[in-house]
């Protein structure tokens, strides 16, 4: 028997946001009287960290603690529109629209704490650990508790904002397709190195090494979450998932996780990621958003290697050990593999 | 393990920042691990009663009558629902965005379209009661042929499996079967190129597989609305479609969600809260219509099957000219989402590469399977598993190395995109860079000088002479790429030409034919398996 | 036909009403109102119901409720003492180990029925040990980290 | 329709329920009953149990092993004296359903599950079948053929003890370290001066029920583990199997690589 190894590269964009735009979101933030703030959204946390990400990007916007601020989704009573948490829009879409809100919020508090301070707004700061302070004079300084109390009960103020961000809708030319189908986009680089038994047609994924560039990493431990998580997937689609084992025929359809075959625990390997930061111009804090795109390169990296190990290309998915075997029986072993045939 | 490379694009980014960059722990760790998150189906009520679902057997059939009689005396049964129950039996999901038209029935009546479609729900006392009923239905069928092959669909004669669409393609401006992309002009520059590789790819359908199935519990609340406990991906979109199914003012329903067990695109669809609300209406009780893990796999939306063909024209100096692009999304029975991501499709067309000459022609197309849907990477993923295969072919036949290729002919900011927008903020070659560094993958210099920034820097890469010299060495792992200095290119990169121009000349210097695979070396380009040269003997 | 059925939940003793041929899933939940105990299939494929019966782990989905009769049942809602959360809670929490937090529970049993046993496992112990839970979101690398620091006591009196 | 559930404290009581009572199925582990119970298999009206000791019985000694129904993969795995079988238990699925899987439900279990179904074939195996009519022995081979009209109640298997080393085990899965098989091979054989006498041979998932490779084994009797030996065995691999297509592997594909397995078995190469 003989395991042949090789290495597969793939490079890929991403589009950030629904296809065409017109998916706006909403968010309103407000205090309580005693200065901690609630974010409420109809947005989703399916387990990619919705309500992590935008109570970060609420605290820095307002200029307090993270802890003084929590994320109250998904009601819809309470919670304005969202179009969901679908195509990698949650940390730009819902991000720009609690970021906005939180500064319509940061600005009724930095009025309310002018009043108390006795000075123009324009000359005070938050120090982001629950105070806010007088630029140059931090000896002059206000918590944002007392300042919420104020507002409440003695200058009837409401310390709260609101915020929605939309992309317009884009038209399409039905003759050329001329759009404008997103505002910025993630890239990323995948190398996937891999060994294949020429005899069975079975692979063994060994390493993956990568490079995202994400615009802004909100949550470096959730943009890891994503990366790491979505690779596997990316790795189960390339090798293992189908429930239409005989696609098109529609027979031997999976019914449960036995059957529906994706890696197990002794399936995965190391995977070495670089987070690249190019700022998206219209992106909260510049971010973009990992969600969806980090899975795709490593489906065609993947097929890459393989070709690259035994010299066979299998350009349907899964890339089954059978399909492998049998290219390779047609194709008379692994040794000597030929270049394919270019036209 | 994950590595923040802040030295790259730091110009571009102000990183004075207090809690945004931080690794803070997750606002809903805590409830995670304790299993105090409360999902849709951590409520409970009195009384609850339990939906089920009749499917049908058959991938495409005439439903010529039901029975049921005997299930709605079976024991624990209130109520048989069947699709004259439903207020508005005939619904597109996006029509919440005017794209499309109505083609699904909630309960199917009159024919059924594919195997798994519902027929009947069932609502009982206990599960199992209403599982027991589901068994005492009595559907008689007349089997109709069916057609499961997305270019079986399109040929003439084909069975016809969507009665909105009866040609079995989605329609685009009341006008095209399908959606067109139409830039510089590739048939033109085909007979320029010095390689037309022209290859097939075949996605798989995926199945969502999150660890809590769809599910929701219609609650009566007071004054006549509705608390819908859900595991919907889109809160009002599901709100809004449920409304419009039940006919009800949207202020009726009171959604409650927000905490899923993983949805990747597959808790869109909004498979369960509009009948979960009109039993709880039809009964005046708690509902609770959740899918059963078979139902998930086989009747939950897939990821669906795209079928791609690529065409690329290629110069030997490894420049790309021309690239053609025909699409299939298998949408299955109805359109859901299929329609949208067609069109996302076809704008992710010709991939993050500056390719001066691209057609394209996606089309979405009926088949008598599981209607498919949104999932992660919608519209893109089979894309870009095609492209990026068709990318290591490319550098293969001209005998370049598989990322320099990439590289050379990958996006830089300023450069004109297929769908007639300037490319901006690009970053494609710094994560080649980056990664090739981290895995030791050899660049020669001039690539590892590159930049995504207008011009996108260096001298021209791939050309004649030096292809044919010994693989450069790999860079050492500690090394980082040299500073990013904008600045032009020396050769014109293929510019953005109107339809009628020609593809840009031939590069000056002749170059040589594909590089021929050394005697006994791995498989893949020269330069590329001196990575493995050895290890196999 | 409905039956009693008594047994010790997390240390203490419970009594519930069973529909005669309930699984442990089903009267946990619905009976005994434990709604950390999570159901993902109902065919004893996913593991996401993992409880401990008597110290061993078991597929609550395919445990016959009245099977249990007497014995002592653990779910991750009874990890806890207090406020103070079980080393695997913390290592979960510290190493990120959870997204969409549905197969967590029974990840967290899964491992415990392992440390219970066994408290310094190697990585492929681990990796055994969890291996009929399914996760759709992490790609496990986080959970197998989290359970080594647990057996580490890397992450006691932390998070 | 609910379900009625029978507990006897005797084997022989519950065996008599199962015979007796209407759409009456035996819960073991659970792992197939309690699964048919939450899809409310209308062919389950009544779910017999047992209490009896012997049930749950592990009998080992020098010669012979007897393992009562209810032992599950768990208590096999607890048990050091059948080491040699602690990489088939460990097969079936992860340590949740070790607890429960018992080697009398495996023997039920349809392809491609019943790899320690198969184990037991290449241990040559008797059944102990107890029925209203008192207990009696058939081997496990004809067991397994019809098993589908079976009614009786399997009270134990029981097999001699292989010589040390003899025995060997690979599954093959997609999946790692748990998953269903592509297929599995057991193979016992006891090398006596170094020539193979009585070579058992049996493989899961390589066809409706677990089967002996007969042809093989013919090819390795009176041979050595030498490369002839092992390419006559793997030349006729085959011979008797009819997997199928399912959704793990397509017969194509496990009927390919099963040579291949099996030669690397009697390599001793183990999983690969």
């Amino acid at each position: 028997m003989a395991k042949h190894r090789g290495r597969g590269v793939a490079t890929i964009n991403y589009p950030i946001g629904m296809n065409l735009g017109g998916d706006p979101s909403q968010a309103l933030v407000h205090s309580n009287p005693t200065g901690k703030f609630t974010v409420a959204l109809s947005s989703i946390d399916l387990g990619q960290g919705m309500k992590s990400v935008t109570r970060q990007i609420c605290a820095e916007t307002l200029g307090v603690p993270v802890e003084d601020v929590y994320v109250d989704t998904a009601d819809s009573d309470t919670g304005p529109h969202c179009m969901g948490s679908f195509a990698s829009r949650g940390t730009h879409r819902v991000g720009n629209a609690v970021m906005a809100a939180a500064r319509e919020a940061r600005a009724v508090m930095m009025e309310a704490a002018a009043e108390e301070l006795e000075v123009d707004p324009g000359d005070l700061e938050t120090d982001g650990r629950g105070a806010i302070q007088v630029k140059g004079a931090p000896h002059r300084s206000i918590s944002v508790r007392d300042v919420a109390i104020a507002a409440q009960f003695k200058q009837g103020k409401t310390i709260s904002g609101r915020g929605i961000f939309l992309v317009p809708l884009s038209d399409v030319n039905p003759e050329t397709g001329e759009m404008s189908p997103a505002t910025c986009y993630a890239h990323a680089c995948l190398i996937a190195e891999v060994e294949v038994d020429d005899e069975t047609g079975e692979v063994t994924v060994l390493k993956m090494t990568s490079a995202y560039e994400l615009g802004r990493a909100i949550n470096p431990k959730l943009v890891e979450q994503q990366l790491v998580g979505g690779t596997w997937m990316g790795m189960s689609h390339a090798l293992y998932e189908t429930p239409e084992p005989y696609y098109p025929d529609t027979r031997e359809g999976p019914r449960d996780f036995n059957e529906y075959l994706m890696p197990g625990p002794g399936d995965i390997c190391p995977h070495d990621i670089a987070v690249l930061e190019r700022p998206a111009p219209d992106g909260p804090f510049g971010a973009k958003g990992p969600g969806e795109m980090c899975a795709n390169p490593v489906l065609p990296a993947v097929a890459n290697a393989i070709f690259n190990a035994v010299g066979v290309r299998i350009d349907e998915l899964p890339i089954t050990p059978e399909k492998i075997l049998r290219a390779l029986k047609a194709r008379g072993g692994a040794a000597g593999a030929a270049l394919p045939r270019a036209r | 393990m994950l590595e923040l490379r802040k030295d790259i694009f730091a110009d571009e980014r102000d990183d004075n920042l207090k809690e945004v960059g931080k690794p803070t722990q997750r606002q809903d760790m805590l409830g995670h691990v304790t299993g105090t998150s409360a999902y849709y189906d951590d409520h409970r009520f009195a009384n609850l009663l339990h939906l089920k679902i009749l499917r049908s057997p058959h991938a495409h059939a005439r439903i010529r009558s039901i029975d049921d009689a005997a299930a709605a005396r079976a024991p624990g049964v209130k109520r048989i629902i069947r699709g004259a129950d439903v207020p508005v039996n005939l619904n597109t999901l996006l029509s919440l965005i005017q794209f499309g038209k109505d083609d699904e029935p909630s309960l199917a009546t009159d024919v059924v379209r594919y195997k798994g479609e519902p027929v009947v729900a069932v609502v009982a006392t206990s599960e199992r009661a209403a599982l027991e009923a589901l068994a005492l239905i009595r559907v008689s069928y007349e089997p109709l042929p069916a057609v499961f092959d997305v270019e079986e669909a399109l040929k003439p004669g084909a069975v016809s499996v969507n009665a909105a669409y009866p040609k079995n393609t989605f329609e685009y401006y009341n006008k095209y079967d399908h959606q067109k992309l139409r830039f510089g002009d590739a048939d033109a520059a085909f007979a320029q190129a010095d390689i037309v590789l022209d290859e097939r790819y075949q996605m798989s359908p995926i199945e969502h597989a999150p660890t809590e199935t769809n599910g929701s519990i219609a609650v009566p609340d007071t004054n006549g609305r509705f608390i819908v406990y859900t595991s919907t991906q889109a809160l009002f979109f599901s709100l809004d479609t449920a409304a419009k199914i039940n006919a009800m003012p949207s202020n009726q329903l009171h959604f409650i969600g927000g905490t899923v067990g993983g949805g990747f695109g597959g808790k869109v669809d909004t498979l369960t809260e509009p009948l979960a609300i009109l039993a709880a209406r039809l009964t005046g009780a708690p509902v609770r219509h959740r899918l059963s893990r078979h139902e998930e796999m086989q009747f939950g939306s897939p990821r669906g099957g795209e079928r791609i063909y690529i065409k690329d024209g290629i110069m030997r100096d490894g420049r790309i000219i021309a690239r053609k692009v025909r699409a299939y999304f298998d949408s299955g029975a109805y359109t859901r989402l299929s329609s949208y991501a067609a069109v996302k499709c076809a704008a992710h067309i010709p991939g993050p590469y500056t390719i001066p000459n691209v057609s394209a022609d996606v089309y979405c197309v009926y088949t008598n399977r599981t209607p498919a849907t949104a999932m992660r990477g919608f519209g893109v993923t089979a894309l870009d598993f095609g492209l990026e295969c068709q990318m290591d072919k490319g550098a293969v036949a001209v005998g370049m190395d598989p990322l320099e290729y990439r590289m050379l002919n990958a996006y830089r900011d300023g450069d004109m995109k297929a769908h007639r927008r300037e490319a901006k903020n690009c970053a494609l070659i710094e994560c080649a860079q980056v990664a090739a560094e981290k895995a030791s993958w050899p660049l020669r210099d001039e690539f590892r000088r590159m930049s995504s920034r207008t011009g996108g820097g260096v001298q021209r890469a791939g050309g004649g002479a030096d292809r044919t010299r010994a693989p450069a060495p790999a860079p050492a792992p500690a090394t980082r790429p040299a500073p990013v200095t904008p600045q032009r290119v020396s050769y014109e990169r293929p510019a953005a030409a109107p339809a009628q121009s020609a593809p840009p000349p031939p590069p000056r210097t002749p170059s040589p034919p594909p590089a021929v695979q050394p005697a006994g070396s791995t498989h893949g380009a020269p330069r590329f398996s001196s990575v493995f040269g050895t290890r196999r003997r | 036909m409905k039956t009693p059925v008594q047994f010790r939940l997390n240390g203490e003793e419970v009594a519930a009403f069973a529909e005669s041929g309930a699984n442990l899933l089903d009267v946990l939940r619905e009976s005994v109102g434990d709604l950390s105990v999570k159901g993902g299939c109902w065919q004893g494929t996913c593991g996401t119901c993992t409880v401990l019966v008597d110290g061993a782990p078991r597929l609550s989905c395919i445990t016959l409720a009245e099977s249990c009769a007497g014995k002592s049942i653990e779910t991750a809602g009874g990890l806890r003492r207090g406020a103070e959360l079980h080393p695997l809670q913390s290592a979960f929490m510290e190493r990120f180990a959870a997204q969409c937090g549905y197969c967590t529970p029974g990840m967290l049993m899964a491992a415990k029925a392992l440390l219970d046993r066994n408290p310094n496992p190697s990585r492929e112990e681990v990796v055994d040990a969890i291996c009929g839970n399914i996760c759709r979101c992490t790609g496990y690398e986080p959970i197998i980290a989290a359970v080594l620091d647990a057996a580490r006591g890397d992450s006691r009196r932390r998070a | 329709m609910s379900v009625t559930v029978k507990t006897f404290a005797k084997l022989a009581d519950a065996a008599g329920a199962l015979s007796s009572e209407r759409n009456a199925r035996f819960l073991a582990g659970g792992t197939l009953v309690m699964r048919a119970l939450n899809e409310a298999d209308p062919a389950i009206e009544t779910v017999v149990r047992s209490t009896d000791p012997s049930f749950v019985n592990i009998a080992v000694s020098s010669g012979r092993i007897e393992l009562g129904a209810g032992v599950t993969m768990a208590a096999i795995l607890a048990e050091r004296d059948l080491a040699f079988l602690h990489p088939v238990a460990r097969a079936v699925g992860g340590p949740a359903v070790r607890e429960a899987a018992t080697v009398g439900g495996n023997l039920f279990a349809p392809s491609p599950y019943g790899d320690f179904a198969a184990a037991l074939l290449a241990l040559d195996a008797t059944v102990t079948l107890a029925g209203s009519l008192g207990q009696r022995e058939a081997p496990l081979e004809e067991f397994l053929g019809r098993r589908e009209r079976n009614t009786s109640l399997v009270a134990s298997v029981a097999f001699k003890r292989p010589a040390a080393d003899a025995f060997r085990f690979v599954k093959v899965t997609r999946v790692h370290p748990k998953g269903v098989s592509v297929l599995s091979i057991s193979a016992q054989l006891p090398l006596a001066s170094g020539r193979l006498a009585g070579a058992r041979i049996a493989y899961g998932a390589m066809a409706r029920t677990p089967v002996r490779a007969k042809a093989a084994e013919r090819a390795l009797e009176g041979r050595g583990l030498d490369a002839a030996g092992i390419a006559a065995a793997v030349a006729v691999a085959a011979d008797g199997t009819s997997p199928v297509d399912d959704a793990i592997a397509s017969a194509w594909w496990r009927r390919e690589i099963l040579p291949v397995h099996l030669r690397r078995l009697l390599l001793g190469a183990g999983h690969a």
